[in-house]
């Protein structure tokens, strides 16, 4: 057991799937020396060599270019996007190729890649570094979307997502990279990738999270039980494919729904997840799911980001609305 | 045609051993190297190689026109730039195509009809890339040249470059063609593959059009001269002289699998079809400079090379014709047999792991085409 | 009064455009002499020059990236992207600069480029030639998307594109260009380009169409009404913004709505209209809100295309299902 | 520190006109041009604006410490690079910068408190780039290199290049850097500048470092020689050496404004400071590097050339002292004092022509905002 935040957990978890395979390479700008700009590759080139903690030059549809080729090659390559606002270079090759080429080869190539994404805001950073890209990807056939809220699923999910022989955008909090440290039992048996996960149960009305927001919708239901009001939680983790069956028997007996992300609400992945609900559980439903994120706007200036991103206040307003709908 | 720029021919860097005449020349880096064999034999090899390629090429055109492909990308003019090249490769290389190369998919070994099925429209070019280490046609200008990069670093990484063992030392090709140059992604794998000094030799087939494009609009100097940007070797062969690309692209994938890093290969040739069997080049181009391709024929060189130095005879092109005439029956007659694919089969090929939601669209859509066949 | 099919009313709506202002410039691949490989552009190169109708490089975020450099010199680009699947290579030019600018600069850049893109399937081409990109840009803040579906709206809609001081990702369904034809009159007023609009009027259903499956809608209506079912048609036209106002109104009367697409169901323009319609219109809903799209697998080859995309069965099979549930 | 491969310098092609103990030398193809001026004053003048620059960078760098700012990008040694560039833009020219350009930005006359501005949060750094043809920050990687060749087609089109009229032809300069000259964008960038031979001088400050990469890692040879792969000339100068860059931007741009098509100029220089505040460059560099280049400190040695020289005295350096301190409490009263945007205000700069969902999005958050202040 050893207390480690998320950027400690991932790097545990990156290190153990290293040492489990030697065919996992990492890749991306500054992950070597450095050990990326949050550290979580830290330490990894020095014990795996260069040839496998991969300092990339500096352009992003060549790090998931390449990966493909390593991939075709056998290797199970882990890149690096160093910010959310630096994956859209590499869009072409994500959707058109990585996401393309068991299909496009009906099963013989096979593409282990994983796409490790830093993302999300709150950290006080400019322009192109606070984005949260997942409905587009999540949008895209081939690939699938996955994201961790705290220590102990991104030391699990990391190494399950490399070990998947699908292609993976791993999608990492950043602000939650330093926020909690979680006790982890390397010993564990980790829960399945692809399942979401309730975190809190409740009675009267279902919050859907993932990310960064999970954190934040915990602290919901916690101030809505001080109001008598039983919120129960879900943490989706999976946005490609969605795990929904949890949620939909939580909905069935809840009546209410909201979804809350910090992407931007129009199309985002709350338009997906409420129209899923809406279709199954129908009859069941006491108010439309709502939704709660980020605005339609570009992402602000960080001056603005409080007010930007959905809280604990936004939440809890949308929580008074669907209970009085 | 202007001779000066991008397009200019002809000079101590226009490397040929053969020209449009049908006559051997000498060039001071590179020679014709026939592998120990009788070099005769080996031409007339080249030359049949090059008859079927063509066949594969007109057969499919002919196909398009009946209606049984959707599309066709016509290679009439760059048989000798592709057999050239696919006859130099090492069964242990690896090729990384874009979507024309017919000719070096046939040097692999693969069945034509792989490729008819993916323009018929009955899959993508579905092959196994590692059975002929020869790998999927790549319809987005250029990434596959990133692809190739980055399977040459693979191969650094399991120890194949510059061993010395010549069954052993890999080398990756990555064809793209004069308009993907401009592509970022190429200038990219340029970067990558210089950085890491990776084994792949970029094949450049300049035949002049990008679609209505010319050349000028991609580069103002000769194509192979974009290399000396990235600090690596780049060359230009008549690419209508099969043994000229024979002999460069041997000397280039040894260079690679040596370890010395990656090397630019452009092969001056011409695109003497449409772009597509659905183009139209009368809108864009003269056709005086089709006469003046027409003339420097791949084929016809090396047919007259073997005829005015009895290397052949009329037995041998006769062969070699019905040798392409059974062809073209197999592809015909193959190509209208396809068997389709089942609407079903296309959720099954998205993922290694199957998800649940989407095998629960297949069920839902299975359930509803078989209420079709109850309702018949 | 002309009779023209959809490429011819783009054709004259862009010469239009071009005789009205001189600084706008038609770019992409192979505009120029060919006219576009659809001949969208065709004569205009020819009749306004080299300077105004540029063939370009080979490269899309080179067409989008030096577009904006053109726009901030006052000029209205209007980019051609040749096939749908080839504008992920600008994806980062259009989504980081394109939507942005005008943000970043509070307001002191403006963007008025047009960024045309003939979409959608039903043409027996090869892979990335079928493409329905519509909900990534729908996504991003910053642009507008539009889609005509016919020549009228067609030969209107570039000209209000390119008259729009906002970016536009104008999507034209290439599978209608030669398919009808229509009059025009070159003198009448037309309608906002911001707007939904009612194709079909009906009373027990609603269908949502845009694009190529306008037609599709049509055809279902009537297929409807043959059996006794009043099916209202809306073609949606603007996808960012949406104008829901009349489909709220339509969905308050009939009770029921489906959307139909050719894009990817998961994530497609569908959920954010079911989730939305469902917002506004919750207690008028006798059943959830229908999604018919493409499915959620890569675009498949072209023999398997008219499974793959909403068809007049598929969309009937989803009438029945939302009137039977 | 290597001198070979893309690290080397001296030699002809290294152009230098002031060495770093002061020296004055000379250059073949280079000479230094005062413009008409007093030769002394224009000197002093580039000693003064080096330093005011730096103070601009130490005092952001301070005011980040104190929690003025979110992160700051400091220049500290590339004070020459951009001094020297951003003095001989004429006043049409046009420029697209990074995020590391406050020394160009000063050049053309914006308040720092503009850039402080978009690394305290407060905006995105939104000035009007036509107030002072000087572009908006840019943090994507290379993605402005392609805005400025696209705003040089349209210089073209507006006829402002090669009419031989000092006061109107016309050049832009896109700034990058060692890094980005990776990205595909900066690559197509020069085959689109090429192509239609744009009037764009591309500014590469190799600063050596791409926040933990040395160059070595985006190119085996010398940058200014990546030109060559695309038919258009490239330098490199001594980038800490102020007459140096001045004398060839200003051959440069002239070259590009007379329709020569565009040029590359490399400065060669060296970030003394962290790539950003957040960084820590002890992690992955020797600290004897930067020893070794504060030897080559672009202040210095003009001040040790004025001295020597007897070109300026101690009431001179007195004065740029005691000016640059002023601008320093400007700015830490500035920074501080600086006014917030209303959390609304975003919903109204996404579009031209607001749309009524954005809108009424807009009005729902603020009666959501007016509910509050009712509570308190
Ligand atoms: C990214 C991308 N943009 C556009 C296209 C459409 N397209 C297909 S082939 C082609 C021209 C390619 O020219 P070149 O690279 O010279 O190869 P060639 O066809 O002459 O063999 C174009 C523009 C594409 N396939 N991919
Ligand atoms: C597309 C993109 N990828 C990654 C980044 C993150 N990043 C910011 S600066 C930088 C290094 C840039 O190096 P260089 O071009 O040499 O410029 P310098 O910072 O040295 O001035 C990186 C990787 C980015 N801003 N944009
Ligand atoms: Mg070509
Ligand atoms: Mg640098």
């Amino acid at each position: 057991m050893t207390k480690m935040t998320l950027a400690k957990a991932l790097n545990a978890g990156l290190r153990k799937a290293m040492e489990d395979d030697p065919k996992v390479l990492l890749m991306g700008e500054d992950v070597g020396k450095l050990g990326g700009v949050f550290r979580i590759t830290d330490g990894l080139q020095k014990d795996f060599g260069e040839d496998r903690v991969i300092d990339s030059p500096l352009a992003e549809s060549g790090i998931i270019g390449t990966a493909v080729g390593m991939a075709m090659r056998g290797y199970r390559p882990v890149c690096e996007i160093q910010f959310d606002g630096f994956v859209y270079p590499a869009y072409d090759q994500i959707v058109s190729q990585v996401a393309k080429l068991h299909f496009r080869t009906h099963g013989a190539v096979k593409m282990p890649m994983v796409i490790r994404i830093p993302y999300g805001g709150g950290i006080g950073a400019v322009e192109h570094h606070s984005e949260s890209p997942e409905a587009q990807f999540a949008h895209t056939p081939g690939l699938k979307v996955v994201t961790c809220s705290n220590p102990i699923d991104g030391y699990w999910m990391i190494q399950q997502a490399i070990a998947s022989d699908d292609p993976i955008v791993f999608l990492e909090p950043k602000r939650q990279y330093h926020a909690d440290k979680a006790d982890i039992d390397e010993t564990a048996v980790p829960v399945p990738l692809f399942s979401s996960r309730i975190a809190r149960p409740g009675a009267d009305l279902t919050l859907l999270a993932y990310g960064p927001t999970v954190k934040t919708c915990l602290k919901v239901a916690e101030a809505a039980a001080g109001e008598g009001r039983s919120v129960e939680v879900v943490d989706l983790r999976t946005l490609s494919p969605l795990d929904l069956e949890p949620v939909y028997d939580s909905v069935r007996r809840t009546g209410r729904a909201i979804v809350v992300h910090e992407a931007h609400t129009n199309l985002g992945m709350g338009s997906e997840i409420a129209a899923r609900i809406t279709e199954r559980c129908f009859y069941s439903l006491q108010a439309p799911v709502l939704r709660v994120g980020g605005f339609d706007t570009p992402y602000p200036p960080s001056r603005l980001e409080e007010e930007y991103l959905p809280d604990l206040d936004r939440v809890l307003d949308a929580v008074d609305r669907s209970l009085e709908f | 045609m202007s001779l000066l720029g991008p397009t200019a021919q002809g000079g101590p860097e226009f490397i040929q051993l053969l020209t449009p005449e049908g006559q051997r020349v000498e060039h001071p880096d590179y020679a014709f190297d026939a592998g120990g064999r009788d070099e005769a034999e080996v031409v007339r090899g080249f030359y049949r190689d090059m008859v079927l390629t063509r066949r594969i090429d007109t057969e499919s055109t002919a196909l398009q026109r009946h209606g049984e492909l959707g599309i066709w990308t016509q290679l009439l003019g760059q048989e000798a730039a592709q057999i050239g090249c696919g006859r130099a490769l090492l069964p242990q290389d690896f090729v990384f195509p874009t979507y024309r190369e017919h000719g070096v998919a046939y040097c692999r070994g693969l069945d034509p009809l792989r490729i008819l099925s993916l323009f018929r429209g009955v899959d993508q070019g579905a092959w196994d890339p590692n059975e002929h280490n020869f790998g999927n046609y790549t319809i987005v200008i250029g990434a596959q040249t990133l692809h190739a990069t980055g399977y040459a670093m693979g191969v650094q990484r399991d120890g194949l470059v510059g061993t010395g063992d010549p069954d052993r030392d890999t080398s990756v090709v990555a064809f793209f063609g004069d308009g993907a140059s401009s592509q970022g992604d190429v200038n990219e794998a340029f970067i990558f593959a210089a950085s890491y000094n990776a084994p792949v030799v970029f094949f450049c087939q300049n035949n002049q059009w990008a679609i209505s494009e010319p050349i000028e609009r991609q580069s103002r100097i000769p194509l192979y001269q974009r290399a000396r940007g990235f600090g690596f070797p780049g060359v230009r062969v008549d690419g209508n002289d099969v043994l000229a690309v024979h002999a460069v692209t041997q000397a280039a994938l040894q260079y690679t699998r040596d370890g010395n890093g990656p090397m630019l290969v452009e092969a001056y040739t011409y695109r003497m079809g449409a772009h597509t069997t659905t183009d139209d080049p009368t809108r864009y181009r003269m056709s005086e400079e089709l006469e003046y391709w027409k003339l420097k024929d791949p084929i016809s060189r090396v047919k007259v090379y073997l005829t005015r130095n009895g290397l052949a005879d009329h037995a041998f092109f006769d062969s070699v014709e019905l040798e392409a005439d059974e062809l073209g029956v197999r592809l015909r007659e193959g190509c209208k047999s396809m068997p389709e694919q089942h609407p079903l089969a296309i959720f099954d090929q998205v993922y290694v792991d199957q998800t649940p939601e989407l095998a629960e669209q297949r069920d839902t859509f299975a359930a509803y085409l078989a209420s079709f066949e109850g309702a018949h």
